[in-house]
Protein backbone atom coordinates (compact mmCIF):
# COMPACT_ATOMS: atom_id res chain seq x y z
CA UNK A 1 0.00 0.00 0.00
CA UNK A 2 1.07 3.61 -0.21
CA UNK A 3 1.22 5.82 3.01
CA UNK A 4 1.66 9.63 2.91
CA UNK A 5 3.82 10.92 5.61
CA UNK A 6 3.70 14.35 6.39
CA UNK A 7 6.52 16.16 7.65
CA UNK A 8 6.71 19.17 10.73
CA UNK A 9 9.26 21.00 12.04
CA UNK A 10 13.12 20.20 11.13
CA UNK A 11 11.79 17.43 8.97
CA UNK A 12 10.08 19.81 6.65
CA UNK A 13 13.23 20.25 4.98
CA UNK A 14 13.34 16.56 3.99
CA UNK A 15 10.91 17.25 1.12
CA UNK A 16 9.60 20.93 -0.56
CA UNK A 17 6.28 19.08 -1.10
CA UNK A 18 5.51 19.03 2.80
CA UNK A 19 5.14 14.72 2.45
CA UNK A 20 7.11 12.22 1.53
CA UNK A 21 4.95 9.20 -0.32
CA UNK A 22 6.38 5.47 0.35
CA UNK A 23 5.12 1.96 -0.87
CA UNK A 24 5.14 0.09 2.07
CA UNK A 25 4.23 -3.75 2.94
CA UNK A 26 0.58 -4.54 4.69
CA UNK A 27 0.42 -4.85 7.11
CA UNK A 28 2.87 -2.40 8.43
CA UNK A 29 4.05 -1.30 11.73
CA UNK A 30 5.21 2.10 12.44
CA UNK A 31 8.47 0.45 13.92
CA UNK A 32 8.70 -0.82 9.76
CA UNK A 33 7.86 2.12 8.42
CA UNK A 34 10.61 4.39 10.47
CA UNK A 35 13.02 1.69 8.91
CA UNK A 36 11.90 2.29 5.37
CA UNK A 37 11.50 5.96 5.99
CA UNK A 38 15.29 6.37 7.01
CA UNK A 39 16.38 4.30 3.98
CA UNK A 40 14.78 6.23 1.81
CA UNK A 41 15.62 9.70 3.19
CA UNK A 42 19.60 8.27 3.06
CA UNK A 43 19.01 8.20 -0.90
CA UNK A 44 16.59 11.19 -1.53
CA UNK A 45 17.40 13.51 1.49
CA UNK A 46 20.56 13.16 2.96
CA UNK A 47 21.33 16.32 4.78
CA UNK A 48 18.63 14.90 7.27
CA UNK A 49 19.96 13.67 10.31
CA UNK A 50 19.37 9.70 11.11
CA UNK A 51 19.15 10.64 14.75
CA UNK A 52 16.72 12.84 14.08
CA UNK A 53 14.00 10.43 12.23
CA UNK A 54 15.07 8.05 15.46
CA UNK A 55 14.43 10.71 18.08
CA UNK A 56 10.60 11.80 16.12
CA UNK A 57 7.32 10.22 16.84
CA UNK A 58 4.54 8.81 14.14
CA UNK A 59 1.15 10.03 15.00
CA UNK A 60 -2.45 9.96 13.47
CA UNK A 61 -4.60 13.41 14.01
CA UNK A 62 -5.85 11.79 17.38
CA UNK A 63 -2.80 10.00 19.19
CA UNK A 64 1.14 9.39 19.07
CA UNK A 65 1.57 5.89 17.54
CA UNK A 66 4.21 3.73 19.05
CA UNK A 67 7.04 1.19 17.19
CA UNK A 68 4.42 -2.01 17.67
CA UNK A 69 1.70 -0.26 16.31
CA UNK A 70 0.40 -0.98 12.75
CA UNK A 71 -0.39 1.96 10.09
CA UNK A 72 -3.62 3.65 10.11
CA UNK A 73 -5.57 2.25 6.99
CA UNK A 74 -6.23 5.40 5.08
CA UNK A 75 -3.12 5.50 4.81
CA UNK A 76 -2.15 9.30 6.13
CA UNK A 77 0.74 9.77 8.97
CA UNK A 78 2.88 12.90 10.37
CA UNK A 79 5.75 12.65 11.46
CA UNK A 80 6.80 14.87 14.52
CA UNK A 81 10.73 15.58 15.08
CA UNK A 82 11.25 17.06 18.68
CA UNK A 83 8.88 19.40 19.77
CA UNK A 84 9.91 22.91 21.25
CA UNK A 85 6.59 24.77 21.64
CA UNK A 86 5.92 27.69 23.78
CA UNK B 1 -16.27 21.34 28.54
CA UNK B 2 -16.62 25.14 28.20
CA UNK B 3 -14.31 25.88 31.30
CA UNK B 4 -11.76 24.67 28.97
CA UNK B 5 -10.66 27.31 25.75
CA UNK B 6 -8.65 25.84 23.64
CA UNK B 7 -6.93 27.21 20.25
CA UNK B 8 -4.15 27.80 17.30
CA UNK B 9 -4.27 31.21 16.38
CA UNK B 10 -3.21 32.12 13.25
CA UNK B 11 -1.24 35.40 13.51
CA UNK B 12 -1.71 36.40 10.15
CA UNK B 13 -5.66 36.60 10.81
CA UNK B 14 -5.32 37.92 14.51
CA UNK B 15 -2.72 37.77 17.69
CA UNK B 16 -3.44 36.30 20.41
CA UNK B 17 -5.36 38.45 23.02
CA UNK B 18 -4.41 38.36 26.75
CA UNK B 19 -7.70 40.55 27.78
CA UNK B 20 -9.38 37.36 26.10
CA UNK B 21 -7.54 34.57 27.75
CA UNK B 22 -8.65 37.09 31.62
CA UNK B 23 -11.96 37.21 30.29
CA UNK B 24 -12.93 33.75 29.95
CA UNK B 25 -11.52 32.10 33.27
CA UNK B 26 -12.98 34.81 35.18
CA UNK B 27 -15.84 33.87 36.66
CA UNK B 28 -17.48 34.56 40.44
CA UNK B 29 -16.55 31.30 42.20
CA UNK B 30 -12.81 32.38 41.80
CA UNK B 31 -10.51 34.59 43.99
CA UNK B 32 -7.32 33.79 41.99
CA UNK B 33 -6.36 34.04 38.37
CA UNK B 34 -2.93 33.12 36.90
CA UNK B 35 -1.75 33.83 33.03
CA UNK B 36 1.55 33.04 31.62
CA UNK B 37 2.54 34.63 28.51
CA UNK B 38 5.36 33.33 25.98
CA UNK B 39 6.65 36.01 23.75
CA UNK B 40 9.58 36.24 21.12
CA UNK B 41 12.65 37.45 22.88
CA UNK B 42 15.55 39.14 21.44
CA UNK B 43 18.43 37.12 22.39
CA UNK B 44 18.35 32.77 22.39
CA UNK B 45 21.43 30.76 23.58
CA UNK B 46 23.60 33.97 22.26
CA UNK B 47 22.51 35.00 19.39
CA UNK B 48 19.96 37.90 18.23
CA UNK B 49 16.52 36.44 16.96
CA UNK B 50 14.38 38.86 14.67
CA UNK B 51 11.52 36.34 14.90
CA UNK B 52 10.11 33.19 15.38
CA UNK B 53 8.25 30.80 12.52
CA UNK B 54 5.62 28.05 14.66
CA UNK B 55 4.74 25.06 12.24
CA UNK B 56 2.15 23.02 14.54
CA UNK B 57 0.37 19.72 13.55
CA UNK B 58 -3.01 21.27 14.28
CA UNK B 59 -5.38 18.85 14.86
CA UNK B 60 -3.05 16.46 17.11
CA UNK B 61 -2.06 20.02 19.27
CA UNK B 62 -5.51 20.96 19.69
CA UNK B 63 -5.98 17.31 21.10
CA UNK B 64 -3.07 18.01 23.53
CA UNK B 65 -4.17 20.94 24.23
CA UNK B 66 -7.71 19.53 25.65
CA UNK B 67 -5.72 16.24 27.62
CA UNK B 68 -3.60 18.57 29.21
CA UNK B 69 -6.42 20.84 30.36
CA UNK B 70 -8.35 17.62 31.68
CA UNK B 71 -4.94 16.52 33.90
CA UNK B 72 -4.95 19.86 35.16
CA UNK B 73 -8.50 19.30 36.32
CA UNK B 74 -8.08 15.79 37.52
CA UNK B 75 -4.68 16.51 39.43
CA UNK B 76 -5.68 20.00 40.88
CA UNK B 77 -8.85 18.63 41.37
CA UNK B 78 -10.89 22.26 41.89
CA UNK B 79 -13.59 24.13 40.16
CA UNK B 80 -11.66 25.68 37.48
CA UNK B 81 -11.46 27.35 34.28
CA UNK B 82 -8.38 26.38 31.80
CA UNK B 83 -7.23 28.79 28.37
CA UNK B 84 -4.79 27.23 26.61
CA UNK B 85 -3.64 28.95 22.90
CA UNK B 86 -0.75 28.65 20.92
CA UNK B 87 0.44 31.47 17.40
CA UNK B 88 0.78 29.58 14.12
CA UNK B 89 2.94 31.54 11.53
CA UNK B 90 5.40 33.57 11.88
CA UNK B 91 6.16 36.18 15.15
CA UNK B 92 8.40 39.23 15.29
CA UNK B 93 10.07 40.14 18.35
CA UNK B 94 7.95 40.87 21.28
CA UNK B 95 5.10 39.72 19.83
CA UNK B 96 2.87 36.97 22.05
CA UNK B 97 3.58 32.29 21.01
CA UNK B 98 1.68 31.29 23.80
CA UNK B 99 -1.15 32.01 26.33
CA UNK B 100 -2.16 30.02 29.35
CA UNK B 101 -4.50 31.28 31.98
CA UNK B 102 -6.30 29.64 34.90
CA UNK B 103 -9.06 30.37 37.39
CA UNK B 104 -9.57 28.91 40.46
CA UNK B 105 -11.05 29.77 43.90
CA UNK B 106 -7.30 30.09 45.92
CA UNK B 107 -4.16 31.29 44.47
CA UNK B 108 -1.96 28.44 44.63
CA UNK B 109 -4.60 26.50 42.36
CA UNK B 110 -4.19 28.74 39.58
CA UNK B 111 -0.33 28.83 40.06
CA UNK B 112 -0.12 24.96 39.87
CA UNK B 113 -2.81 24.93 37.27
CA UNK B 114 -0.74 27.54 34.86
CA UNK B 115 2.50 25.96 35.40
CA UNK B 116 1.46 22.55 34.71
CA UNK B 117 -0.25 23.83 31.85
CA UNK B 118 2.59 25.65 29.92
CA UNK B 119 4.91 22.79 30.73
CA UNK B 120 2.92 20.22 29.29
CA UNK B 121 2.24 22.48 26.21
CA UNK B 122 6.76 22.60 25.81
CA UNK B 123 6.89 19.08 26.36
CA UNK B 124 3.93 17.51 24.53
CA UNK B 125 2.22 19.60 22.28
CA UNK B 126 3.07 19.38 18.30
CA UNK B 127 4.67 22.54 18.01
CA UNK B 128 7.95 23.43 16.42
CA UNK B 129 9.82 26.65 16.67
CA UNK B 130 12.23 28.31 13.81
CA UNK B 131 14.01 30.89 15.15
CA UNK B 132 15.20 33.37 12.25
CA UNK B 133 18.33 35.58 13.22
CA UNK B 134 19.72 39.29 12.53
CA UNK B 135 22.36 37.60 10.20
CA UNK B 136 19.83 36.20 7.84
CA UNK B 137 20.56 32.65 9.24
CA UNK B 138 17.72 30.50 10.70
CA UNK B 139 17.57 27.27 12.85
CA UNK B 140 14.81 24.73 14.12
CA UNK B 141 15.03 24.45 18.11
CA UNK B 142 16.56 21.38 19.64
CA UNK B 143 13.63 19.97 20.77
CA UNK B 144 11.32 17.45 23.18
CA UNK B 145 10.96 13.92 21.72
CA UNK B 146 7.63 12.63 21.50
CA UNK B 147 8.91 9.14 20.74
CA UNK B 148 8.46 7.09 24.22
CA UNK B 149 11.42 4.87 22.96
CA UNK B 150 13.54 7.56 22.46
CA UNK B 151 12.66 9.50 26.12
CA UNK B 152 13.60 6.25 27.86
CA UNK B 153 17.03 6.95 26.64
CA UNK B 154 17.43 10.63 27.54
CA UNK B 155 15.63 9.69 30.74
CA UNK B 156 18.50 7.00 31.56
CA UNK B 157 20.72 9.52 30.36
CA UNK B 158 20.17 12.05 32.92
CA UNK B 159 20.53 9.60 35.64
CA UNK B 160 17.31 10.23 36.97
CA UNK B 161 18.41 13.54 37.83
CA UNK B 162 14.91 15.13 37.11
CA UNK B 163 12.30 13.22 34.89
CA UNK B 164 13.26 15.69 32.27
CA UNK B 165 16.80 16.98 31.80
CA UNK B 166 18.59 16.52 28.64
CA UNK B 167 20.96 19.32 27.44
CA UNK B 168 18.72 21.79 25.88
CA UNK B 169 17.26 24.78 26.97
CA UNK B 170 13.01 24.87 26.90
CA UNK C 1 14.10 51.19 39.44
CA UNK C 2 12.23 52.22 36.42
CA UNK C 3 11.93 47.98 35.98
CA UNK C 4 9.79 47.94 39.29
CA UNK C 5 6.58 49.64 39.37
CA UNK C 6 4.16 49.98 42.73
CA UNK C 7 1.19 51.30 43.17
CA UNK C 8 -1.89 52.14 45.38
CA UNK C 9 -4.83 52.59 43.29
CA UNK C 10 -7.93 54.30 44.41
CA UNK C 11 -10.44 52.60 43.19
CA UNK C 12 -13.01 55.06 42.96
CA UNK C 13 -10.71 56.79 40.25
CA UNK C 14 -10.03 53.99 38.25
CA UNK C 15 -9.98 50.15 38.35
CA UNK C 16 -6.75 47.85 38.46
CA UNK C 17 -5.61 47.53 34.50
CA UNK C 18 -4.39 44.10 33.42
CA UNK C 19 -3.22 45.46 29.95
CA UNK C 20 -1.34 48.02 31.88
CA UNK C 21 0.98 45.62 33.89
CA UNK C 22 1.60 43.43 30.87
CA UNK C 23 3.04 46.39 28.74
CA UNK C 24 4.44 47.00 31.78
CA UNK C 25 6.38 44.34 32.20
CA UNK C 26 6.84 43.37 28.43
CA UNK C 27 10.84 43.61 26.92
CA UNK C 28 12.52 43.01 24.09
CA UNK C 29 14.76 40.71 26.35
CA UNK C 30 12.00 38.79 28.32
CA UNK C 31 10.46 35.33 26.51
CA UNK C 32 8.64 35.24 29.54
CA UNK C 33 5.26 37.01 31.56
CA UNK C 34 3.28 35.64 34.49
CA UNK C 35 0.49 37.90 36.02
CA UNK C 36 -1.23 37.00 39.06
CA UNK C 37 -4.84 38.69 39.44
CA UNK C 38 -6.95 38.52 42.65
CA UNK C 39 -10.54 38.82 41.80
CA UNK C 40 -13.56 39.24 45.00
CA UNK C 41 -15.03 35.98 44.56
CA UNK C 42 -18.50 35.16 46.04
CA UNK C 43 -17.55 32.59 48.74
CA UNK C 44 -15.68 32.54 51.77
CA UNK C 45 -15.79 30.14 54.56
CA UNK C 46 -18.88 29.42 53.66
CA UNK C 47 -20.43 32.47 53.75
CA UNK C 48 -22.19 34.80 50.47
CA UNK C 49 -19.67 37.93 49.92
CA UNK C 50 -20.98 40.91 48.44
CA UNK C 51 -18.03 42.86 48.13
CA UNK C 52 -14.86 43.71 50.11
CA UNK C 53 -13.56 46.88 51.43
CA UNK C 54 -9.88 47.26 51.52
CA UNK C 55 -7.67 49.37 54.06
CA UNK C 56 -4.55 50.46 53.53
CA UNK C 57 -1.48 52.45 55.37
CA UNK C 58 0.08 53.58 52.18
CA UNK C 59 3.25 55.29 52.22
CA UNK C 60 4.25 51.59 53.97
CA UNK C 61 2.39 49.66 51.78
CA UNK C 62 4.59 51.37 48.87
CA UNK C 63 7.42 50.54 50.73
CA UNK C 64 7.17 47.02 51.43
CA UNK C 65 5.82 46.60 47.78
CA UNK C 66 9.31 48.10 46.64
CA UNK C 67 11.50 45.98 49.25
CA UNK C 68 9.53 43.13 47.70
CA UNK C 69 10.43 43.80 44.24
CA UNK C 70 13.92 44.24 46.09
CA UNK C 71 14.05 41.28 47.39
CA UNK C 72 12.70 39.47 43.77
CA UNK C 73 15.41 40.57 42.29
CA UNK C 74 18.17 39.61 44.57
CA UNK C 75 16.83 35.75 45.32
CA UNK C 76 15.85 35.40 41.26
CA UNK C 77 19.16 37.37 39.88
CA UNK C 78 18.08 37.73 36.48
CA UNK C 79 16.50 40.73 34.68
CA UNK C 80 13.70 41.12 35.48
CA UNK C 81 10.81 43.98 35.49
CA UNK C 82 7.89 43.51 38.15
CA UNK C 83 4.59 45.39 39.02
CA UNK C 84 2.98 45.56 42.15
CA UNK C 85 -0.27 46.89 42.29
CA UNK C 86 -3.29 46.60 44.98
CA UNK C 87 -7.01 47.91 45.31
CA UNK C 88 -8.01 50.69 48.08
CA UNK C 89 -11.62 51.04 48.53
CA UNK C 90 -14.61 49.13 48.12
CA UNK C 91 -14.95 46.32 45.67
CA UNK C 92 -17.46 44.46 43.95
CA UNK C 93 -18.10 40.67 43.64
CA UNK C 94 -15.70 40.23 40.31
CA UNK C 95 -13.21 43.21 40.54
CA UNK C 96 -9.86 43.11 40.98
CA UNK C 97 -8.10 43.62 44.46
CA UNK C 98 -4.44 43.01 43.81
CA UNK C 99 -2.09 42.68 40.48
CA UNK C 100 1.13 41.53 40.25
CA UNK C 101 3.28 40.71 37.27
CA UNK C 102 6.79 39.35 36.56
CA UNK C 103 8.63 39.58 33.11
CA UNK C 104 12.34 37.65 32.83
CA UNK C 105 14.06 35.91 30.22
CA UNK C 106 12.66 32.44 31.16
CA UNK C 107 9.37 31.38 32.18
CA UNK C 108 10.37 29.31 35.48
CA UNK C 109 11.88 33.28 36.62
CA UNK C 110 8.75 35.07 35.92
CA UNK C 111 6.41 31.77 37.86
CA UNK C 112 8.78 32.48 40.96
CA UNK C 113 8.86 36.35 41.13
CA UNK C 114 5.35 36.73 40.46
CA UNK C 115 4.58 33.71 43.25
CA UNK C 116 7.17 35.44 45.60
CA UNK C 117 5.48 39.16 45.32
CA UNK C 118 2.25 37.83 45.68
CA UNK C 119 3.00 35.74 49.10
CA UNK C 120 4.74 38.39 50.33
CA UNK C 121 2.25 41.36 49.72
CA UNK C 122 -0.27 38.80 51.14
CA UNK C 123 1.74 38.56 54.24
CA UNK C 124 3.75 41.42 54.83
CA UNK C 125 2.18 44.64 53.46
CA UNK C 126 -0.12 46.45 55.64
CA UNK C 127 -3.49 46.04 54.02
CA UNK C 128 -6.87 44.44 55.69
CA UNK C 129 -9.88 43.55 53.89
CA UNK C 130 -13.12 43.41 55.28
CA UNK C 131 -16.11 41.30 53.81
CA UNK C 132 -19.68 42.25 52.96
CA UNK C 133 -21.79 39.81 53.28
CA UNK C 134 -25.34 39.38 51.41
CA UNK C 135 -26.84 39.24 55.31
CA UNK C 136 -25.59 42.69 55.46
CA UNK C 137 -23.27 41.76 58.20
CA UNK C 138 -18.98 42.42 57.78
CA UNK C 139 -16.27 41.35 58.86
CA UNK C 140 -12.44 42.06 59.06
CA UNK C 141 -10.53 38.92 57.74
CA UNK C 142 -8.27 37.29 60.43
CA UNK C 143 -4.85 38.06 59.17
CA UNK C 144 -1.11 37.50 59.89
CA UNK C 145 0.45 39.30 62.70
CA UNK C 146 3.39 41.31 61.47
CA UNK C 147 4.47 41.78 64.83
CA UNK C 148 7.78 39.49 65.23
CA UNK C 149 7.27 38.76 68.77
CA UNK C 150 4.04 36.98 67.80
CA UNK C 151 4.95 35.66 64.63
CA UNK C 152 7.57 34.04 66.83
CA UNK C 153 4.64 32.33 68.76
CA UNK C 154 3.02 31.51 65.57
CA UNK C 155 5.66 29.72 64.36
CA UNK C 156 6.02 27.78 67.67
CA UNK C 157 2.83 26.58 67.83
CA UNK C 158 2.85 25.72 64.21
CA UNK C 159 5.73 22.62 65.24
CA UNK C 160 7.74 24.06 62.62
CA UNK C 161 5.18 22.67 60.10
CA UNK C 162 5.95 25.48 58.08
CA UNK C 163 6.72 28.53 58.40
CA UNK C 164 3.69 30.36 58.04
CA UNK C 165 1.24 27.90 59.09
CA UNK C 166 -1.49 29.44 61.37
CA UNK C 167 -5.15 28.62 60.99
CA UNK C 168 -6.84 30.93 58.53
CA UNK C 169 -6.99 30.44 55.09
CA UNK C 170 -4.70 33.23 52.94
CA UNK D 1 4.57 64.26 75.63
CA UNK D 2 0.90 63.31 73.53
CA UNK D 3 1.37 60.57 71.01
CA UNK D 4 -1.61 60.31 68.01
CA UNK D 5 -1.86 56.42 66.53
CA UNK D 6 -3.29 55.96 63.74
CA UNK D 7 -5.76 53.55 63.72
CA UNK D 8 -6.37 50.26 60.74
CA UNK D 9 -8.44 47.62 59.93
CA UNK D 10 -10.35 45.98 62.62
CA UNK D 11 -8.24 48.41 65.09
CA UNK D 12 -10.76 51.45 63.43
CA UNK D 13 -13.86 50.18 65.59
CA UNK D 14 -11.92 51.50 68.25
CA UNK D 15 -12.60 55.01 67.69
CA UNK D 16 -14.45 56.43 64.96
CA UNK D 17 -11.86 59.14 64.56
CA UNK D 18 -9.38 56.78 62.84
CA UNK D 19 -7.00 57.64 65.65
CA UNK D 20 -6.40 57.77 69.46
CA UNK D 21 -4.29 60.36 70.72
CA UNK D 22 -2.46 59.34 74.58
CA UNK D 23 0.00 61.08 76.96
CA UNK D 24 3.08 59.29 77.12
CA UNK D 25 5.66 59.13 79.36
CA UNK D 26 9.25 60.76 77.39
CA UNK D 27 11.47 58.80 76.30
CA UNK D 28 8.44 56.07 75.34
CA UNK D 29 9.51 52.61 74.04
CA UNK D 30 6.81 50.98 71.61
CA UNK D 31 6.89 48.08 74.47
CA UNK D 32 5.53 50.79 76.74
CA UNK D 33 3.11 52.45 73.92
CA UNK D 34 1.34 49.00 73.73
CA UNK D 35 0.73 48.76 77.36
CA UNK D 36 -0.55 52.55 77.51
CA UNK D 37 -2.80 51.55 74.23
CA UNK D 38 -3.85 48.35 76.20
CA UNK D 39 -5.15 50.16 79.44
CA UNK D 40 -6.51 52.90 77.12
CA UNK D 41 -8.50 50.38 75.40
CA UNK D 42 -9.81 48.64 78.29
CA UNK D 43 -11.68 51.48 79.39
CA UNK D 44 -12.64 53.12 75.92
CA UNK D 45 -13.21 50.80 73.75
CA UNK D 46 -14.15 47.51 75.49
CA UNK D 47 -15.07 45.80 72.66
CA UNK D 48 -11.88 45.70 71.21
CA UNK D 49 -9.83 42.45 71.98
CA UNK D 50 -6.83 42.28 74.27
CA UNK D 51 -5.10 39.61 71.88
CA UNK D 52 -5.71 42.09 68.80
CA UNK D 53 -3.85 44.93 70.28
CA UNK D 54 -1.08 41.86 71.08
CA UNK D 55 -1.07 40.65 67.70
CA UNK D 56 -0.83 44.04 66.39
CA UNK D 57 2.61 46.01 65.72
CA UNK D 58 3.32 49.83 65.08
CA UNK D 59 4.77 51.25 62.53
CA UNK D 60 6.11 54.62 61.01
CA UNK D 61 5.46 55.54 57.47
CA UNK D 62 8.89 53.66 56.46
CA UNK D 63 9.11 50.80 58.72
CA UNK D 64 7.72 48.77 61.76
CA UNK D 65 8.77 49.38 64.79
CA UNK D 66 9.10 46.47 67.64
CA UNK D 67 8.73 46.64 71.45
CA UNK D 68 12.20 47.90 71.97
CA UNK D 69 12.31 50.87 69.45
CA UNK D 70 11.66 54.24 71.36
CA UNK D 71 8.66 56.23 69.47
CA UNK D 72 9.07 58.49 67.09
CA UNK D 73 9.90 62.17 67.92
CA UNK D 74 6.62 63.73 65.48
CA UNK D 75 4.57 61.42 68.27
CA UNK D 76 2.66 59.95 65.47
CA UNK D 77 2.22 56.55 64.73
CA UNK D 78 0.22 53.18 63.08
CA UNK D 79 -0.81 50.27 65.07
CA UNK D 80 -0.99 47.83 62.33
CA UNK D 81 -3.33 44.87 63.05
CA UNK D 82 -2.44 41.20 61.58
CA UNK D 83 -2.60 42.18 57.68
CA UNK D 84 -4.84 40.25 54.98
CA UNK D 85 -4.52 41.89 51.93
CA UNK D 86 -4.90 40.26 48.23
Amino acid sequence: MKVRINLFGALRDADASGYIELEVPEPCTIGELRELLRDHLRTYAPHISVGLVQRSAFASNDEILHNHRLLPEHGQIAILPPVSGG
Amino acid sequence: MSDLYTAVVDIRETPLDPAAALAFVSDPRFGGINMFIGKVREHNLGRIVTGISYDLFVPLALRTFEEICERARKEIDVPMKLYIAHAKGSLRLGEIAVIVAAGTPHRDEAFRASRLAIEAVKHEAPIWKQEHYVDGDSAWSEGCSLCEEHRETERAAAHGRTAHAHGHEH
